[in-house]
């Protein structure tokens, strides 16, 4: 036992001690305030120098603290769900790598040393979601993720650069302060913070960039609980609510925020309304909270999204472990109109499923009712419209959230796979995360009666109007390319440059330069081709070759006037 | 004294090869040669038990000093991991010669000498090593690199009639009247550009690469096309830093098309070497708009990316197509990472503060080199995806092979995460 | 005096010279050109150079006409067609000599000028043989050295 | 006038008999002559300029010109039984 599994228990117990670790900064942040641990002086470069520390902070550590806990969950349950793989230990290597990149993300004092562990967890992410290598279409996913990020990344890196021109500095402490002398809607801050959330697109999956999310599925599920649901996709959240203070001064910038978070929520939710595979549904589902999120920060909000940030990440990371309970025990079968009925076959897995579904349609009492309330509120502050809007989304999640629970648990057996409970090992962590899924919320119990009942009420309304719908009859309304924007990506931007990748090759390269170069030689040998007939080889001629050319050079010596 | 010591061991080294024919021999050889660099370049004190003859015309600068250990570092690695006969080693070590001269060459004859002495060798290993259409191959290589050459040469006559010497000292400090700067960029740039090399005189090096056998691509990728680029730092911005800042932006437009010029044709080339060949023509001219920056952190970008484009590109030509075990894909996996830049490799180092020194200039800039950083990680994982489900060939890394390996790809990231080394 | 003989070895020379490229005979162009060196010689000795003027008797008279002669007497030149045929080639010819005549002269005399007359006595000549051009000098026995063995491997019969 | 200038005069005349012997001979010996003549019509403007050393080095450089030059026309005329100039038209790539 100990022996088949080692590199997860191995793997598992650091992360865990990191968990504890996290627990002692944060106690020890709540208790004497922030302190920092510097690293190492990483460069210096014309008076300007990098030093690497850590910060511990009260984001931070609460950012430390959530990533450890739930890491270590996942770690736990990935033990039992990657248990007949034989790339085990690389699979736990990958894991543990990628909580020593998100570590770095969230404790660097610098944004370059955040920029590592922004690019770190984007390696692992790639490395993780191409982790089955066997089949060509994952390491595409793989590939698409990287890139899209990178495209992502490369906003954040000019981001950096300004701010480097602008203060001189990266570091959080100099260039908050530094930024109190500048004047609000100064150019060089807009474009700072724009380039920076251009970054935060790609890493939280925020439109135009969010395509890469649901390919990223391909993944392990736990991978995608923890990469693509709890961590990584809110490290934009984390670094919009890091640089605040930036943003604060630009507010062109943030209401573009709020509104690209407005939009991703909308077009996450449509999507998911009508996909079919279970992971593909949470996925799109993630698309659309983390536009809640970054919405909530556009309307300047940093508490209420940092709140459903965590909470989000109980309860996404619960119902990404739960489905993955699912697909486990239904062997590998992740298509919702091939489940159905499971909740005689997994009752416990049904039980966790359900608080993390109701928690992430926002029914009271579970977390996620108190975290979208306190963004509603926010961004009903910051407009009218994008409250109205965001409303609307929350139906939707309703809507799917029921169509997804319904499909899968309710109705009649579609196949002829027999589900069975998932291992100890795997429910054990779900149980944890749907008890912290249901009552993390009281960490804010700041309640509103109208909302409360209204909730209560639609989300009863929903559930039983789409019942009928999809646990009795299931049908089959699934729609797999709906709303594509890859098509479109496809035809306006992959097509063209691989187009012109071949055109340039076989035109600019082979016709014009080489034969350019070509024709320089062509000249030449023409030349030498036509001066051969006076190499006649007769030595009279030579001769008189000779002296013809001296007679020539002399008198022309001799005219010349030099 | 001992730098003409330095410039002779390789010499003597390859007379020693070509004698005894012996591998261990070349290994020992180099390896003497890399802890002779290091000496020299660490504790020049201890070298006083040279005669103390001064030689002006050749001297270590601090960039020249991490070249030469580069270099030798490099051969080390490269004959370590050659499978290629005894004339190629001995070759290979002329090689080296000739471009420990020109790190050292103070003066522009012997810069010059130096500078065409590399070709001759390179140009018997391609007609001698190659592998197939060699002979055109080996002439098309030449007659570019010839034209560099003539238009060096035809500078280095025109500053020699303007100054009567032929010292860089008394080149740099004459001030040339700017018509005349203009052509001497232009010479200057058709001398280093086709070297390094930029878009559009880059035609003969994909064939090149491709046609020579492998140690023979690790020596032309990592070192030879430096040279270029030292040319550029060496010669050329202490010449004409004025023309240079007056028609910086040109030169900066011309390359910054060039970088993604170069990075879409890498997507449309198949085959490894190819692939690896294009790339680093867009991160050659990368490295050259750092320079072409004209500011202090972009030049100190281009040198940190010499070294980590000369790592990398080492790295990734050793990697070519192997049996697909779990250290070969890790090790590939590695080096791809390296050569795109990813943070705590020296590449992100480079590629970083050339965008920094380019963003002084203009923004636009780094946005366009830093779309070629999205199209080469493109690229890359495109090429090790590929080498991943491809099927297997039936060669092994040999165990000098995985330690060279594991040299580089740790040296790469031990650069990235205490980069002051390379830092001037 | 040294005016009279200056005339007296120009005329010899130039005639001798003019029968060396006209005579149908090659035995005579060897004499003629024999006598031609003498004259040459002669100048060598008013101009104050009586080494060189012994030297190049023995070389040229005394050793490279001997074996011009040799040579021809070796071979049995018959019917050799001695002139060019066509009469453009004369015409030609005088161009050319007339062009480079003017050429060679418009050049010579615009540098030529009256010089130091230096020391041309056997004693300088040879202390700047092993000094100065000391190491010509051993190039040049190289060059001897080829050319026998050059000249050995030409006259190998296969 | 200057006496150089006749010795200038003098090598000029002498050099063009000689070249003129080149042109319209068409015995490659003779033609070899002429060159001699040619070399010596050099060597006394040398003279006259009172550059021995220069005449010292052409004697030597003309002996062994003519004595390599003299081998290749007997292994020639050995070949081709000729030592017509007109006939050997070979001497190309």
């Amino acid at each position: 036992m100990i022996k088949k599994h080692w590199a997860g228990i191995v793997a598992s117990l650091v992360v865990f001690l990191l968990f504890l670790t996290s627990l002692a900064a944060f106690n020890r942040v709540h208790t004497t305030g922030a302190f920092e641990v510097p690293l190492l002086n990483w460069f210096a470069v014309s008076g300007m120098s990098v030093t690497w520390g850590l910060l511990f902070d009260s984001l931070s550590t609460l950012m430390f603290t959530m990533i450890t806990g739930v890491a270590f969950l996942i770690h736990v349950y990935s033990i039992g769900y990657m248990a007949d793989d034989d790339n085990r230990a690389r699979f736990f290597w990958y894991l543990n790598l990628f909580v020593f990149f998100m570590v770095i993300l969230v404790l660097s004092d610098n944004f370059l040393g955040m920029f590592v562990g922004w690019e770190g967890v984007g390696l692992c992410s790639y490395l993780l979601i191409g982790f089955w290598s066997n089949n060509r279409s994952y390491l595409t996913a793989a590939k698409k993720a990287f890139v899209m990020n990178r495209i992502g990344d490369l906003g954040f890196i000019l981001g950096l650069l300004v701010m480097f021109l602008t203060f001189g500095s990266v570091q959080f402490s100099e260039v908050f302060s530094l930024v109190q002398q500048v004047p609000a809607n100064d150019i060089a801050l807009i474009l700072i913070t724009f380039l920076l959330f251009v970054g935060v697109t790609g890493k939280s999956a925020q439109l135009p960039l969010f395509t890469w999310l649901p390919d990223a599925m391909a993944g392990p599920t736990p991978v995608s609980a923890l990469i693509h649901a709890a961590t990584m996709v809110t490290a934009g959240i984390y670094m919009i609510a890091r640089s605040s203070a930036l943003y604060e001064l630009a507010p062109q910038v943030l209401t573009i925020v709020m509104w690209v978070g407005v939009a991703t929520a909308v077009v996450g939710a449509v999507i998911a309304l009508r996909q079919s595979d279970i992971k593909k549904v949470l996925a799109y589902s993630t698309v659309s909270q983390l536009g809640f999120m970054v919405a909530s920060l556009g309307a300047g909000a940093t508490f209420p999204a940092l709140f459903h940030m965590v909470t989000h990440a109980f309860f996404k990371a619960l119902l990404f472990l739960g489905a993955g309970s699912v697909i486990h025990g239904m062997g590998g079968e992740q298509d919702m109109y091939k489940m159905g009925g499971l909740k005689r076959d997994m009752p416990l897995t049904f039980s966790v499923f359900l608080v993390g579904a109701l928690a992430l349609s926002g029914c009271p009492p579970f977390s996620g009712f108190f975290s979208k309330d306190a963004i509603l509120l926010a961004v009903h502050h910051a407009s009218p419209i994008a409250f109205y809007t965001l409303i609307g989304v929350s139906i939707l999640t309703a809507i799917y959230v029921a169509r997804m629970v319904f499909l899968v648990f309710f109705g009649s057996q579609r196949s002829d796979t027999h589900a069975h409970e998932s291992p100890a090992v795997m429910t054990v962590p779900l149980v944890v995360l749907a008890v912290l899924a249901a009552g993390a919320g009281f960490y804010h119990p700041e309640l509103e009666l109208i909302m409360l009942g209204g909730t209560v009420i639609l989300l009863a309304l929903i559930w039983g109007l789409t019942y009928p719908r999809y646990a009795v009859k299931a049908v089959d309304d699934r729609c797999d390319q709906f709303l594509s924007f890859d098509l479109v990506y496809h035809a306006l931007i992959v097509t063209p440059i691989l187009a012109s990748g071949r055109l340039i090759h076989s035109f600019f390269d082979r016709d014009i330069i080489d034969n350019t170069a070509g024709g320089f030689g062509e000249l030449i040998s023409g030349l030498g081709q036509s001066l051969r007939s006076l190499h006649s080889g007769s030595i009279g001629f030579y001769l008189w070759m000779i002296t013809a050319y001296v007679a020539v050079f002399l008198i022309g010596f001799s005219i010349w006037p030099f | 004294m001992a730098l003409l010591v330095l410039i002779s061991l390789p010499l003597l080294g390859a007379l020693g090869v070509l004698v005894f024919k012996s591998r261990l021999f070349a290994v020992a050889v180099s390896t003497i040669i890399a802890f002779f660099t290091a000496t020299i370049v660490m504790r020049p004190d201890l070298l006083m038990m040279f005669p103390s003859i001064s030689l002006p015309s050749l001297a270590l600068t601090p960039l020249s000093s991490i070249l030469i250990i580069l270099t030798s570092l490099m051969v080390l690695a490269i004959i370590m991991t050659s499978e290629d006969s005894f004339g190629f080693i001995a070759l290979l070590l002329g090689i080296q010669a000739a471009l420990f001269g020109v790190f050292c060459a103070r003066t522009g004859l012997l810069f010059y000498i130096f500078w065409e002495m590399t070709l001759i060798p390179a140009f018997f290993m391609i007609v001698g090593w190659g592998s197939g259409d060699k002979l055109k191959i080996a002439i098309r290589f030449l007659l570019y690199n010839l034209v560099g050459s003539f238009a060096l040469l035809a500078v280095f006559i025109y500053l020699f009639l303007n100054t009567h010497s032929f010292a860089f000292s008394d080149w740099m400090t004459m001030v040339f009247p700017q018509s005349h700067q203009l052509w001497l960029l232009v010479g200057l740039m058709i001398a280093f550009g086709i070297k390094l090399p930029l878009v559009p005189f880059h035609r003969w090096q994909p064939d090149t690469y491709e046609c020579l056998p492998r140690s023979g691509t690790m020596l032309f990728s990592g070192l030879l096309s430096k040279l270029g680029i030292y040319g550029i730092l060496v010669v050329m911005v202490p010449l004409v830093p004025h023309a240079m800042l007056i028609h910086r932006s040109l030169i900066l437009t011309i390359i910054s098309i060039g970088v993604i010029y170069a990075s879409v044709v890498a997507l449309a080339e198949t085959g490894f070497k190819r692939v690896v060949a294009t790339v680093s023509i867009a991160h050659g001219s990368m490295l050259a708009a750092g320079v072409f920056s004209l500011t202090p952190i972009g030049i100190q970008g281009g040198i940190v990316q010499i070294v980590a484009h000369s790592l990398g590109v080492t790295a990734l030509f050793l990697c070519e197509p192997r049996v697909r075990s779990r250290f070969y894909l890790g090790i590939l996996f590695l080096s791809v990472l390296g050569s795109i830049g990813l943070p705590l490799t020296v590449g992100f180092i480079g590629e970083f503060l050339i965008l920094l020194g380019l963003s002084q200039v203009s923004l636009i800039y780094a946005l366009v080199c830093g779309v070629s950083i999205v199209l080469g990680a493109w690229v890359m994982l495109t090429l090790y995806q590929n080498v991943q489900s491809s099927s297997d060939t039936p060669i092994r890394l040999t165990d000098d092979e995985e330690t060279v390996l594991i040299a580089l790809v740790s040296a790469i990231f031990i650069l990235g995460i205490f980069p002051s080394v390379v830092l001037l | 005096m040294s005016i009279t003989f200056f005339w007296i070895f120009s005329v010899i020379a130039v005639i001798s010279a003019l029968s060396v490229i006209l005579t149908r005979n090659p035995i005579y162009s060897v004499l003629s050109l024999i006598v031609c060196f003498f004259c040459i010689a002669g100048h060598y000795l008013l101009m104050g150079a009586p080494f060189l003027s012994a030297v190049h008797i023995i070389v040229y008279a005394g050793a490279i006409m001997v074996l011009f002669l040799f040579v021809i007497m070796l071979m049995n030149l018959k019917d050799v067609p001695e002139f060019v045929s066509q009469w453009w080639h004369y015409i030609l010819a005088g161009v050319a000599v007339s062009a480079l005549v003017f050429g060679v002269s418009c050049q010579l005399f615009q540098s030529y000028g009256p010089r130091v007359i230096g020391d041309m006595s056997l004693k300088a000549l040879s202390h700047a043989l092993f000094t100065t051009y000391a190491v010509p000098f051993e190039l040049s026995a190289i060059l001897f050295l080829s050319a026998v063995i050059g000249v050995v491997y030409l006259g190998k019969t296969e | 006038m200057n006496p150089e200038f006749h010795y200038l005069i003098l090598g000029c005349i002498l050099f063009s008999i000689g070249v003129l012997g080149v042109l319209i001979r068409r015995n490659v010996i003779i033609v070899l002559m002429c060159v001699e003549l040619m070399l010596n019509a050099v060597n006394l403007i040398l003279v006259s300029v009172c550059e021995p050393i220069f005449v010292f080095f052409i004697m030597m450089v003309a002996a062994v010109e003519v004595s390599v030059g003299l081998a290749l026309i007997a292994r020639i005329y050995r070949k081709f039984g000729t030592t017509d100039i007109s006939t050997f038209g070979q001497l190309k790539g």
